[in-house]
Formats: structure tokens, sequence, C-alpha cells
């Protein structure tokens, strides 16, 4: 385990960070009292809202590296590689909205999956993270990738609002969104200041997650080119 | 009955986010391993 | 006054994937010279044609087109390419379609009669060619329609990846009248081939490439 | 020797024409498959009541409108990839941004030329009442943004691995609004959603319109030439 300084100081940062999740998860899921109308079930949305509002903010991470690795043309610059692992982790909060979404679409409206505006636009997201990172995945690495994954990315930032005002819209005909982000639930007192605490600490583990994992992609990169200019005789 | 919907959805949460933190970790130390591997590599072959 | 260059190279270096394939090359092309681009196979000579054509970027170094960069539109208006396999031809369309629309991109807007003559000097005059799909051309006759779009352009550069592969006795004989008179007329030309005895009469300098 | 803007549009135009005219098995291939959807849904359709059937047509014909649309994104360029001709035309001073538009009006034109006769089919056969200005202004404007999007996503796609299957998985979540609002709003009209919406959704998809056509005139360049 030869991790260097750097790296052990960079996880010892995630680990403070995870234990203070753990931390405000814990007592969001039990201690806060329960909110009037829907009793237990709406402590969901301590993880719920969180985990959406980052995989949007990856979707914004995401457009601004591809607008940088278009405008930017050096080369050794890799806003390419920190926009793929936007993408990534975008697909993994993506994944993680759906997942706790119908946890708390069960109970609520007594089936695992509905139309919610939300949850369909998170739904569409999550394709898009997916369609990016396969156009990555399935071209020869180089300029033209860079480009093309860059146009890739502006075009879902684009996309991401028009997707949730026409969905919205669609959703409203049948059912009012009983729960969004300003919210209906009455937000006042611990209810208020637990949901922003697990708020900024989920976007904080985002944020530390791209910035590992790009840094992971670097260092692949750089081993990639040490190795074949070793074999290279260089 | 909803309170297993509760700590479904926060386990669910937190072993998502132990389990990418530990996918990164081990990554980055297998990078570390395979590159100073390289280096050792690197010096024989300037020594020889 | 020493004209300015038609073309202008310096410190080039491209490497593909960690293989260097040439570094720091500099080099300088005036009206009338035709360059012979040598070198053993894959040494990047027509790597260095796609860069000078502006089709690829290189890792480092200059390149300038009568003082313009090389992937800009004005410096694109100077140079005519010739891809080595492929002749870059409409495969569906016919020998005059193809040549009109190119004619037309560079804003020549040939008309049919100036094409007809253009086919009828490289020898692809007759009636079957002027009706049929280029797709039923043997590469040789594919060779002669992509040179003649290229003598019909009449742009001061050419950029030639192995002009003559394919072309029979004939084939040979009209392209060297044709670069020889480009070369009057002051055009310049980089040309990219093996059998060098042919065309050894028309060069005026050369270029090695190593491994 | 710098050509106008409109002359090279007008060239590759010009040219794309005679090439589509040159190769009709592409886009006579995707009207033998809009007339499979037409008789697949023939089977099946039955005697619905009414405002059922209306939904199920409308279904048919923006679901058999996708997929002429990807057939013909995808197969946009394949004239000038054959004889590796996309290198002369980088090679040459295009205007690669008249190019694209120059794709996009022949990929609109001949995706319409299969989904209009398409609709007057199902008009004529299943008395879908789609023989309005409206339905065919949404129609339209589906169509239009679609290929904007269609031919960025297709030369994109060009040099990538696997493209049959890369590209409908990069095209159908970008399209998601556009089918939206085009089958909504095709519902405003025949009182399956309310009227007051028509003109939302009209806005939504004209909105996408401007933007698939603004981003893929913009980012044209971006991809072409030096790669």
């Amino acid at each position: 385990m030869n991790l260097t300084k750097k790296d052990k100081k960079a996880f010892f940062l995630g680990a403070g960070v995870f234990a203070a999740l753990v931390l405000v998860w814990t007592s969001a899921a039990w201690l806060v009292p329960a909110e009037a109308f829907q009793g237990e079930v709406y402590r969901i949305l301590y993880i719920h809202v969180p985990s959406a509002s980052c995989a949007f903010l990856c979707a914004s991470l995401l457009f601004g590296f591809s607008i940088a690795s278009l405008v930017k043309k050096s080369p050794q610059a890799q806003f390419g590689l920190w926009a793929r692992a936007s993408a990534e982790i975008g697909l993994f909060f993506t994944v993680l909205t759906l997942a706790t979404g119908s946890l708390w679409g069960k109970p609520t409206w007594g089936t695992w999956w509905t139309w919610d505006a939300r949850l369909t636009t998170t739904f569409v997201l999550a394709l898009l993270y997916g369609a990016y990172l396969l156009l990555e995945s399935s071209m020869p690495a180089g300029i033209l990738r860079q480009k093309v994954c860059a146009v890739m990315g502006v075009l879902i930032f684009a996309d991401v609002p028009i997707i949730y005002k026409s969905v919205t819209w669609w959703r409203t005909l049948h059912q009012p969104p009983t729960l969004n982000f300003a919210g209906s639930v009455p937000m006042d007192g611990p209810i208020l200041r637990t949901l922003i605490f697990s708020l900024v600490l989920c976007v904080a583990s985002c944020l530390w997650f791209v910035w590992q994992r790009s840094a992971n992609l670097r260092l692949r990169l750089l081993f990639e080119d040490q190795s074949f200019r070793q074999w290279r005789g260089v | 009955m909803t309170n297993t919907y509760i700590t479904a959805a926060f386990t669910l949460g937190l072993l998502a986010f132990l389990g990418l933190a530990l996918w990164l970790f081990l990554q980055r130390s297998r990078l570390r391993i395979l590159i100073k591997t390289l280096q050792e590599e690197e010096g024989e072959r300037k020594d020889a | 006054m020493i004209e300015n260059p038609m073309l202008k190279v310096d410190q080039l270096s491209f490497s593909f994937q960690h293989k260097q394939l040439f570094e720091s090359l500099s080099f300088e092309l005036k009206p009338g010279d035709i360059l012979h681009l040598k070198g053993p196979n894959g040494c990047g000579k027509s790597t260095l044609l796609s860069i000078l054509a502006g089709l690829r970027k290189p890792s480092s170094g200059q390149v300038r087109i009568k003082s313009s960069a090389a992937n800009s539109i004005e410096a694109r208006s100077f140079i005519e390419y010739l891809p080595p396999e492929k002749s870059g031809l409409f495969l569906k369309m016919t020998a005059r379609q193809n040549l009109s629309f190119w004619s037309s991109l560079k804003d020549r807007q040939s008309a049919t009669g100036e094409i007809d003559r253009c086919l009828r000097n490289w020898g692809l005059g007759s009636a079957f060619i002027k009706y049929f799909p280029t797709q039923r051309f043997s590469t040789g006759m594919k060779r002669r329609l992509a040179l003649a779009r290229i003598s019909l352009s009449q742009s001061p550069c050419f950029l030639l990846d192995e002009p003559l592969n394919g072309l029979d006795e004939e084939g040979v004989h009209l392209f060297k009248n044709m670069l020889e008179q480009h070369r009057n007329n002051g055009g310049s030309a980089i040309v990219v081939s093996h059998e060098s005895q042919i065309l050894k009469t028309l060069f005026t300098d050369q270029l090695t490439l190593h491994l | 020797m710098k050509q106008t803007f409109f002359q090279q549009l007008r060239s590759h135009f010009k040219h794309g024409l005679s090439a589509e005219l040159a190769e009709p098995q592409r886009w006579v291939g995707s009207f033998l498959f809009a007339l499979t959807i037409l008789f697949l849904f023939a089977f099946a359709l039955g005697d619905l009541e009414e405002k059922m059937k209306v939904q199920v047509l409308t279904a048919e014909f923006f679901l058999c409108s996708f997929f002429v649309l990807q057939i013909t994104h995808l197969r946009i360029f394949a004239a000038e990839e054959e004889d590796k001709a996309v290198d002369i035309i980088q090679s040459y001073p295009t205007v690669m941004s008249t190019y694209y538009i120059a794709k996009v009006l022949l990929a609109i034109l001949f995706s319409a030329l299969i989904i209009f006769p398409f609709l007057g089919l199902m008009i004529l056969l299943h008395g879908f009442p789609a023989l309005t200005g409206k339905f065919a202004l949404i129609a339209a404007l589906s169509v239009v943004s679609l290929s904007a999007l269609g031919v960025l996503l297709s030369w994109m796609t060009q040099k990538a691995f696997g493209r049959e299957l890369l590209f409908p998985l990069l095209y159908f979540p970008l399209a998601v609004p556009v089918l939206l609002s085009a089958v909504q709003a095709s519902f405003c009209l025949w009182g399956l959603a309310p009227e007051a919406m028509f003109l939302k959704w009209l806005s939504l998809l004209s909105g996408l319109c401007v933007i698939y056509f603004t981003l893929g005139f913009l980012l044209f360049d971006e991809i072409t030439g030096w790669e």
C-alpha cells in the first residue's frame, strides 16, 4: 500500500466528509421530528433531494469542462478527463436518485415507479450520461474524441432544463407535484437545517468523488504514456 | 411499515457512497503500485 | 524581392499514440518547386501531407500556406490534395457531376464545356464515362478522374500522395505533362511516390523522412 | 476567391440533392419501413373506442417518423464517406456550417418526403383526424428539430466503433423533449389535453428547433477540419 502523502491526505479528507454525512443522515433518519402530513416516510427527502441536486450539479460540471476543452486548445489540459469523471459520478448520483425516489414512491403512491416530473427527468439524464460515456468509450483517443465529447456535454446541458420543463408540464396535468424542492412540505426549524446540512455534505462528497476519479484517470494516462515510452525505449 | 423504506434508503445511500470511495481507493493504490514497478524497471534498465 | 514562399513549414513534429513520426521538420516550397517526398513505408509521408492539407493537427510546429495557417479557409483555397489509396470521388455519381461539384466549391463554376475538355485531356471523354456512375471505373480511371479534378482546379499548390498508383503508360505520360505545365505556370507541388525514376526529370528537390 | 456563404450552401445542397437521387435505395428503404409500420398497426388496431384510437394513431405516427428520421440521419453522410470524399471536402475552402445547413435541409426534405405521404395514408386508411394545419405544423417542427440534431450526431459518430448501436443511444434521450411535446401538442388538438397547453407545447417545439439548429450550426465547425 504505497500511496503518496497527497493521496493519504485526500482520502483522509474524504473520510471526514463521509463521517459527517453518516452523522447527519442517521440523525435525519430517526431523530428529527416527523412531518405532519406524510409521517415518517418524508425523511427519504434528506437523501433523495441532495443526490438529485448532485446529479444536476454534475451536468453543469460536465458542461463547464466541455466548454473549457472546446475553448482551450492546449492538449495537455486534461479537461476531457474531468468531463468524463463528472459524467461518471453524475451517472452514479442519477441512479441513486432513482433508487431513493422509488423507495419514497412505494409507500406514498403505492408503486415503485411513477412518471413524476423529477423522476422522469432524472431517468432521461441517466440515459444521457450513459450515452455520453458510451460515446467516449467507442471512439479512438485523440483530439476528435475530445471535441465530440465536448459537443455532447454541451448538448446534454442544453437539454436538461428543456426536459424538466416539458416533463413538468406533462405531469402537472395528471397530478400536481406533491413535493418539490422549495416544497409543499413546511420547511422550518430542524427539518430545514438537516436538509441544508445533508445537501452541503452531499455536494462536498460529489465534488470529492469527481476530483478523485479524475485524479485516477490522469494517473492511468500517466502510466500508459510512461509504459509505452519505456517499451519504445525512448 | 414505512421506516423499513427509510432504513433501506439510507443504508443504500451510505453503502453506495462507501462502495464508490472504496473503488476509487483501490484503483488509486493499484495505479501507484503499477507506476512504482515501472520506475523500478526503468532503474534496472538504466543500470544494466 | 524574394517572393514569399508558397508553403513554409518550421519545427513541425507529429507523434501519433506516443510514436514520434517526425521531429522539428522545416522546409520551404517556393513557386515553381516540385518537391519529392521520399522515405521507407510507415515513416509518416502520408501523415505529413495530410497535415499540410489541413486535415490533421501537428503535435507542434507551424505550417503556413501563403502566410495563412494551414487550417484556415484562405490557405485551403491554394492547395489541392490527393489522398493515397482512395481518390475521393462520389461513386454513385457521374464524372461530370463530380468535377462540377469540386469546381463550384472553389468558386470556379467551370462550364460543362471546360469540364468535358478536361475529361477528354485525361482520356475520359468517351460517352460511357459521361453517363455512368464512377463506381464502375477501374482504379486507373478513378485516379485519372481525381487528377482531372486537380488539374481543373488550377490551384497554385498540389499535394499529391502516390498519384501514379493504378495509372497505365498513357496515364503516367498525361500526369507528367500536367505537372510540367503546372510548374511552368509557376505552380508548386509536393509528390509522394515510389516510382521516382519516371518522375526524376520533373523534381526540383527532394526531402527524405527517416524511420 | 472566397465564396459567399450562399454560393457554397447552394452548391452543397444542389450536389447533395443529386447524390441522394443517385442512390434511391437509401430512402426507398425507409419508405418500405413506414409501410410495414402502417400494416402492423392496421392488423393490431381492431375496433378501439374513438378516444383510444386517436392516441394509438398518434403514437404510430411519431414512432414511425422518429425511426424514418433516424435511418435518414444515419446514412446522410454515406455518399461522402464511401470513397473518402469527406477528406477532400475538409481540405477544400468549404465553410463547414454551410455544409451542415445543406445536409440538414436535405435530411428534412427526404424524411418529409416519406413522413407526409405516410400521414396521408394514415388519414385515408385509419381515419386519423390529422388533416389540420396545426398537426402539419407540429409534424414539421418535430422533423426540423430532429433533423438538426440527427445530422450533428451523425457526423459526431462517424469515426466511432459500433456506430449503428451508438447513434440511437445518443439520439433517443436528446429527442425525448421533441417527441413528448409533439405527442402532447397533438393531444391538445383532440381534447385529450387542455386546449390552453397547445400554444405552450408549440412554443417549446419551436424553441427546440432554434436551440438544436443554433447548437448544431455553432458546434459543427468545432468537430471538422483539424481533427
